[in-house]
């Protein structure tokens, strides 16, 4: 048995045909999160065709400034993440570690700021439901923005906090020392992973923030 | 060795004992048990809604069970049989057996995560169960909108969560096949010396992987609706009613596919061995099932033809339906081609192969029925609906399984079963099934709706001939039930090849060990080399793995 | 047709059943020709090629490529055969007579309302003349039911939030099945009713029997006036909002540079979501009527919208 | 595949800084009435164009196999699909009364 051979499954013959499995099993995994996302979108498209003066309107509700910084948060974390994955190809134990420790408290950042603006909503009565506070004929529409808003924004915060969750993982295994130049698969593919979630902010940042600013 | 008692041979199943060593197992043959076991019992839950349907339906009154029961009984048939029966049969039984072994690997890409997706699903059950124990759902299946939003007082939301927890159970079967066939093919082993049963697994598992999530999405938007009141498909708000639909028919028209599929790939493998010929034009079946598998996608619109669809948009998604029967036709041409001069033996899944392809003919063709505006205008929402899908998903996509599980149950368990009982079963099978679902065709041309608890007292005749062939698909189905688990322990022995049979699982031991293959098979010869003398796969180290 | 003391083939009652059943008759024997076609070969070759050794090795064939393009070309050819005749009867469902009579339809949770013009209205049931094309508006104050009478080989979805439309001509005087074949829940079976075909004579009969409560159109007057729609909709151009003097099947500018035809479904958005499409040159000031007025109250002032015609512009009075 | 390729931190910093300009250039001319859907169009083509970078570079798919650039083709192709066809039911909704009225 040669030494290659202790860094495989027994399923595969070496450790390339492992990296190739794993890095196509993660890309395949984001086409079903393209489609996943993709069913809201396509709610979205249908509605924002229907009711365009209705979402201008919802839309301009949103704070535009804390969406933008929170925009820039993400892309900084996927710049760190992709940091991360260099440091981990290089075999770099610190930079690895602490690359992966500023994703993480970037991602946190996001969420802290997300879950602030769902606070502000709440106080201004913009959460669909019974105590929706909008009236007036454009009302109903604007609700389903706001259904839009927080159904879509609230998958993707469930998806970074999953992405919180891979992260820790593979700092524990950082330091553990798992990872060398031979094997860092699991860093890449959970790269992969968080930048797929940082593309889907990228749509949604204008779709839901900036489609009704020039109205205003 | 030949003077004392020789230890009995390792296999997969006698590798180690006990609980532990199936609930934790990664071995793909183990979880394609674990998942026989969880589809049949869903079969038979499924199966037990269906009889009260059909005993219901025997007078036109309604007087067995109240509106209420019955429409919960429907819909809790619909919901089992499909998404915890049919869409997991074959490929997480039959695919997640099969597949390493026959392009030659030792496991799946991903075991763990196989073994996960078998939890997963069992999850996803327990939530439909829980629902179905607390009392039930009522919407259809179908799950429409806004009635399944807002109207009902049924259990929605814990049913959609089941189904969305199964959903992941799917996604990730189909992208552990993917990568799979991608990465894991043994030396030799070309895409064009793939089994189509390989082929149609993998067809099937873009339809898992692509489809899947749009399904999730919706019904995780519709629980968010109920729960949190959301409003994305609520009328009252100015939600477009026919969103939903959309939606929900993206995912659900390919999953037919995703049901009849693997079928196809099992029907290939049978009509091959049991008339001892290559599949005639492998190449034309290859690629018609892809075909299948991307056209499926874009006929979803031939649900709602009188929904209130835009004219044009029903012209569009009839004239792509009507593409998609050509792939299954080419399919039903050339398996029929494949028995010209063969060798053919009527063992017991034959048997089914053969009943296959008369009743997929004609749920195919009726299919073609639907699609036409003109015709589906009328039929829609009928009975002739009901015959036409379980034309295809029991005439057609049962068979198949059952003939597989007969054909491989040698492989899997190294018995054989009874034959005499195999065949009268099979033949009882297809009576029944006729006799059943054939009425309902005539039912639906004359105008009665699906999901009627009470009905016009002129339809009764034909709905106690379906309840009759029931009773006699019941005894079908229970059949081998009985004689398979006797086989487990008092079966002959099988042996390595019973069928005499080529491919790369019949070249290892039955039941084969847990590595499947000693050594790394090279393969030299395409799939189905009947007739060629000799014709097997080359072990580097000298010996195939039998011992 | 023999008679098996049940029923085997529905009744043919309206000018489109004859035409559905020739094309499903065309498929009915082109099922049965392709579906015995196969049965046969695999019967004539199951028992002429059946194994009569266990060492049997037959030749491999392994395909043969003109026979594949056959078998490709022949289906695609009747299938797209099958296409055009099937959309062209679908296309005729679609375009209804500008003679027909109109019918109004609400559905509900669980039963059917109907309402002529000349203001019947009827529950579960629907007498309508034969010989004459019958247009129905239909719409749900819930979920989506489904408008099916099999004897006419119609059918169509009734939607919440929005209207559909259906129309036929019956051809022959009697009582048919009339069914709701979308679930809408509990009782969903019990959703059924009747259409009652009438010789047009008798039908005038009918009419005049019953005590109608003032037609549709004098009702939706009632109601325009009653609203204050009447304040600002002047029959010219002068008043606040625009004329609706003529309005159904004009094009209408609307802000943005957008246009629309003025359908039902136009005028019903604009009275319960108003400023969804907003006529150019006019501010959308208009208040919504949702929760004030019934679906039957918003078909009532539809119809006297549609009862505006150009010429007759001078009874819209202040 | 990408294995082993190792990209210069240079290389992602310019891909960093473009985002960010183009983030701002989005929220910016947001505010800029350009007419009709054009700012919808320009939002959505900025987004595409960053979602592009993000795809290329950071997740390593310029030095990839050609088999993923076929998944994720797929994917969008697919999600095309799914936006086409029913965009196709819902634009051409009221078109009928337009032919026949």
């Amino acid at each position: 048995m040669s030494d290659s051979n202790l860094a495989h499954a027994h399923q595969f013959d070496d450790a390339a045909q492992q990296h190739e499995a794993s890095w196509l099993g993660m890309w395949i995994f984001l086409g079903t999160e393209i489609m996943f996302f993709g069913g809201m979108f396509l709610g979205y498209t249908v509605y924002r065709g229907d009711y365009p003066a209705a979402f201008a309107d919802a839309s301009n509700r949103l704070d535009i400034t804390l969406g933008t910084i929170n925009t820039a948060v993400l892309i900084l974390s996927s710049f760190t993440m992709a940091l991360a994955v260099r440091s981990a190809q290089l075999g770099a134990r610190r930079p690895l570690i602490a690359c992966l420790g500023l994703t993480m408290a970037l991602g946190a950042v996001f969420l802290g700021i997300k879950f602030t603006e769902y606070y502000q909503k709440f106080v201004e009565h913009l959460v669909p439901g019974g105590g929706f506070g909008l009236s007036g004929p454009l009302a109903g529409a604007e609700q389903i923005f706001f259904s839009f808003y927080f159904a879509m924004t609230g998958m993707h915060a469930l998806h970074m906090i999953i992405g919180l969750g891979l992260l820790t993982a593979l700092i524990v295994k950082a330091r553990r020392g798992r990872f060398s130049v031979a094997y860092n698969t699991p860093v890449e593919v959970i790269g992969l992973y968080w930048h797929f979630v940082d593309i889907v902010w990228i749509f949604l940042f204008p779709l839901l923030y900036l489609v009704g600013r020039h109205l205003q | 060795m030949n003077a004392v008692i020789a230890a009995p041979r390792r296999h997969y199943l006698n590798v180690n004992y006990g609980l532990k060593s199936w609930l934790l197992t990664t071995d793909h043959k183990r979880i394609a048990w674990l998942y026989l076991i969880g589809v049949t019992f869903f079969f038979f839950i499924g199966g037990f809604f269906a009889t009260l349907i059909r005993l219901e339906l025997l007078t036109p009154q309604g007087d067995l069970v109240q509106a209420e029961t019955y429409n919960k009984l429907f819909t809790m048939h619909g919901v089992t049989m499909i998404f915890f029966f049919l869409i997991p049969s074959i490929p997480a039984v039959l695919g997640n057996f099969l597949i390493p072994i026959m392009i030659g690997a030792r496991d799946l890409a991903f075991p763990r995560l196989n073994l996960a997706s078998w939890y997963i699903y069992m999850l996803g059950g327990l939530f439909t169960l829980a629902a179905a124990a607390a009392g039930g759902v009522d919407t259809g299946w179908t799950f429409y909108t806004p009635y399944s939003s807002i109207y009902s007082n049924t259990h929605v939301a814990l049913t959609v969560v089941g189904i969305f927890v199964t959903g992941f159970s799917s996604i990730l079967t189909g992208l552990n096949f993917i990568v799979t066939v991608h990465t894991m093919r043994a030396p030799g082993m070309t895409w064009f010396r793939l089994p189509l049963f390989v082929w149609a697994h993998y067809a099937t598992s873009i339809i898992f992987i692509l489809g899947t999530p749009v399904i999730a999405i919706t019904l995780t938007l519709v629980a968010l609706e109920r729960l949190f009141h959301l409003g994305i498909f609520n009328p009252e708000l100015g939600g477009d009613p026919l969103l939903f639909q959309h939606l929900f028919w993206f995912y659900s028209h390919p999953a037919v596919y995703i049901m009849i599929l693997p079928g196809m790939g099992v029907i290939s493998e049978l009509i091959a061995c049991f008339s001892r010929k290559r599949v005639f034009g492998y190449s034309f079946v290859a690629f018609s099932s892809l075909g299948i598998a991307v056209l499926s996608f874009l006929v979803w619109g031939h649900h709602m033809f009188v929904s209130g669809q835009s004219v044009y948009a029903s012209m569009i998604f009839s004239l792509l339906s009507m593409l998609v029967a050509i792939p299954s036709a080419i399919k039903v041409f050339n398996w029929t081609a494949t028995l010209y001069k063969g060798s053919i033996s009527f063992d017991a899944p034959m048997l089914y192969s053969l009943g296959f392809i008369g009743l997929f003919t004609i749920g195919g063709l009726t299919g073609v029925f639907l699609a036409s505006l003109g015709v589906d205008v009328h039929v829609h929402d009928t009975y002739f609906v009901i015959a036409h899908f379980h034309y295809i998903m029991v005439g057609s996509a049962v068979m198949a399984y059952l003939g597989g599980i007969h054909f491989w149950w040698p492989k899997m368990t190294g018995r054989k079963y009874p034959e005499p009982l195999a065949r009268l079963a099979a033949i009882i099978i297809f009576l029944g099934f006729n006799l059943t679902f054939f009425p309902q065709f005539v039912l639906g041309y004359l105008g009665m709706p699906r999901r009627y608890h009470v009905y016009p007292p002129e339809f009764q005749v034909l709905n106690v001939m379906s309840s009759a062939g029931a009773s006699i698909l019941a005894v079908g189905y229970l059949l081998p039930l009985i004689y398979l688990i006797w086989s487990l322990r008092y079966g002959a022995v099988a042996g390595m090849n019973p069928w005499k049979a080529k491919g790369l699982e019949w070249e290892i031991p039955s039941p084969p060990p847990t590595d499947n293959f000693e050594t790394t098979p090279l393969v030299t010869q395409e799939a189905y080399a009947y007739g060629v003398a000799d014709a097997q796969a080359v072990y580097p180290s000298g010996e195939p793995a039998n011992v | 047709m023999p008679t098996l003391g049940f029923p085997l083939f529905p009744d043919q009652a309206s000018t489109m059943a004859g035409r559905v059943d020739q094309l499903y008759f065309f498929l009915l024997g082109l099922s049965v020709f392709f579906a015995g076609l196969i049965c046969i070969l695999i019967i004539v070759f199951a028992v002429k090629y059946r194994r009569r050794s266990d060492d049997e090795q037959p030749q491999p064939i392994p395909g043969n490529l003109g026979l594949e393009i056959f078998w490709t070309l022949v289906p695609l050819g009747l299938t797209l055969v099958v296409f055009v005749w099937g959309a062209r009867l679908f296309f005729v469902t679609y375009y209804p007579p500008n003679d027909a009579l109109e019918i109004n339809v609400v559905a509900k949770q669980w039963m059917w309302k109907a309402q002529h013009p000349e203001g019947h209205s009827e529950i579960n049931e629907l007498h309508i003349p034969s010989g004459k094309p019958v247009k129905l508006v239909m719409t749900s104050q819930d979920v989506i039911h489904d408008f099916f009478v099999p004897a006419f080989r119609v059918k169509k979805d009734v939607l919440p939030g929005r209207y559909t439309t259906l129309w036929f001509e019956a051809s022959k005087p009697g009582s048919y099945h009339l069914f709701c074949s979308q679930y809408c829940g509990t009782q969903h079976s019990g959703m059924v009713g009747r259409i009652v075909v009438m010789e047009p004579t008798a039908f005038q009969a009918w009419l005049s029997g019953g005590a109608a409560g003032g037609s549709m159109a004098s009702a939706g007057e009632k109601l325009f006036r009653s609203l204050g729609c009447v304040s600002c909709h002047l029959p010219n151009d002068a008043g606040r909002a625009p004329s609706l003097v003529g309005l159904l099947g004009k094009t209408v500018a609307l802000q943005g540079g957008r246009s629309i035809v003025a359908d039902e479904n136009y005028v019903r958005e604009s009275i319960l979501e108003p400023n969804a499409k907003v006529v150019a040159g006019y501010q959308p000031i208009m208040p919504t009527f949702k929760g004030l007025v019934s679906e039957e109250g918003v078909m009532q002032i539809l119809a006297y919208v549609k009862s505006l015609k150009r010429e007759e512009g001078a009874q819209v009075k202040k | 595949m990408s294995a082993g390729h190792v990209v210069s931190v240079k290389l992602y910093a310019a891909i960093f800084g473009t985002l960010l300009v183009l983030t701002l250039a989005t929220a910016g001319a947001a505010f800029i009435d350009l007419g009709g859907s054009l700012n919808a169009i320009l939002a959505l083509l900025i987004a595409g164009a960053k979602a592009l970078l993000v795809i290329l570079f950071f997740m390593h798919v310029l030095y990839s196999s050609r088999l993923t650039w076929v998944f994720i083709g797929a994917g969008f192709f697919w999600l095309l699909i799914l936006l086409a066809l029913t965009l196709a039911d819902v634009l051409s909704r009221g078109w009928l009364q337009a032919a026949v009225g």
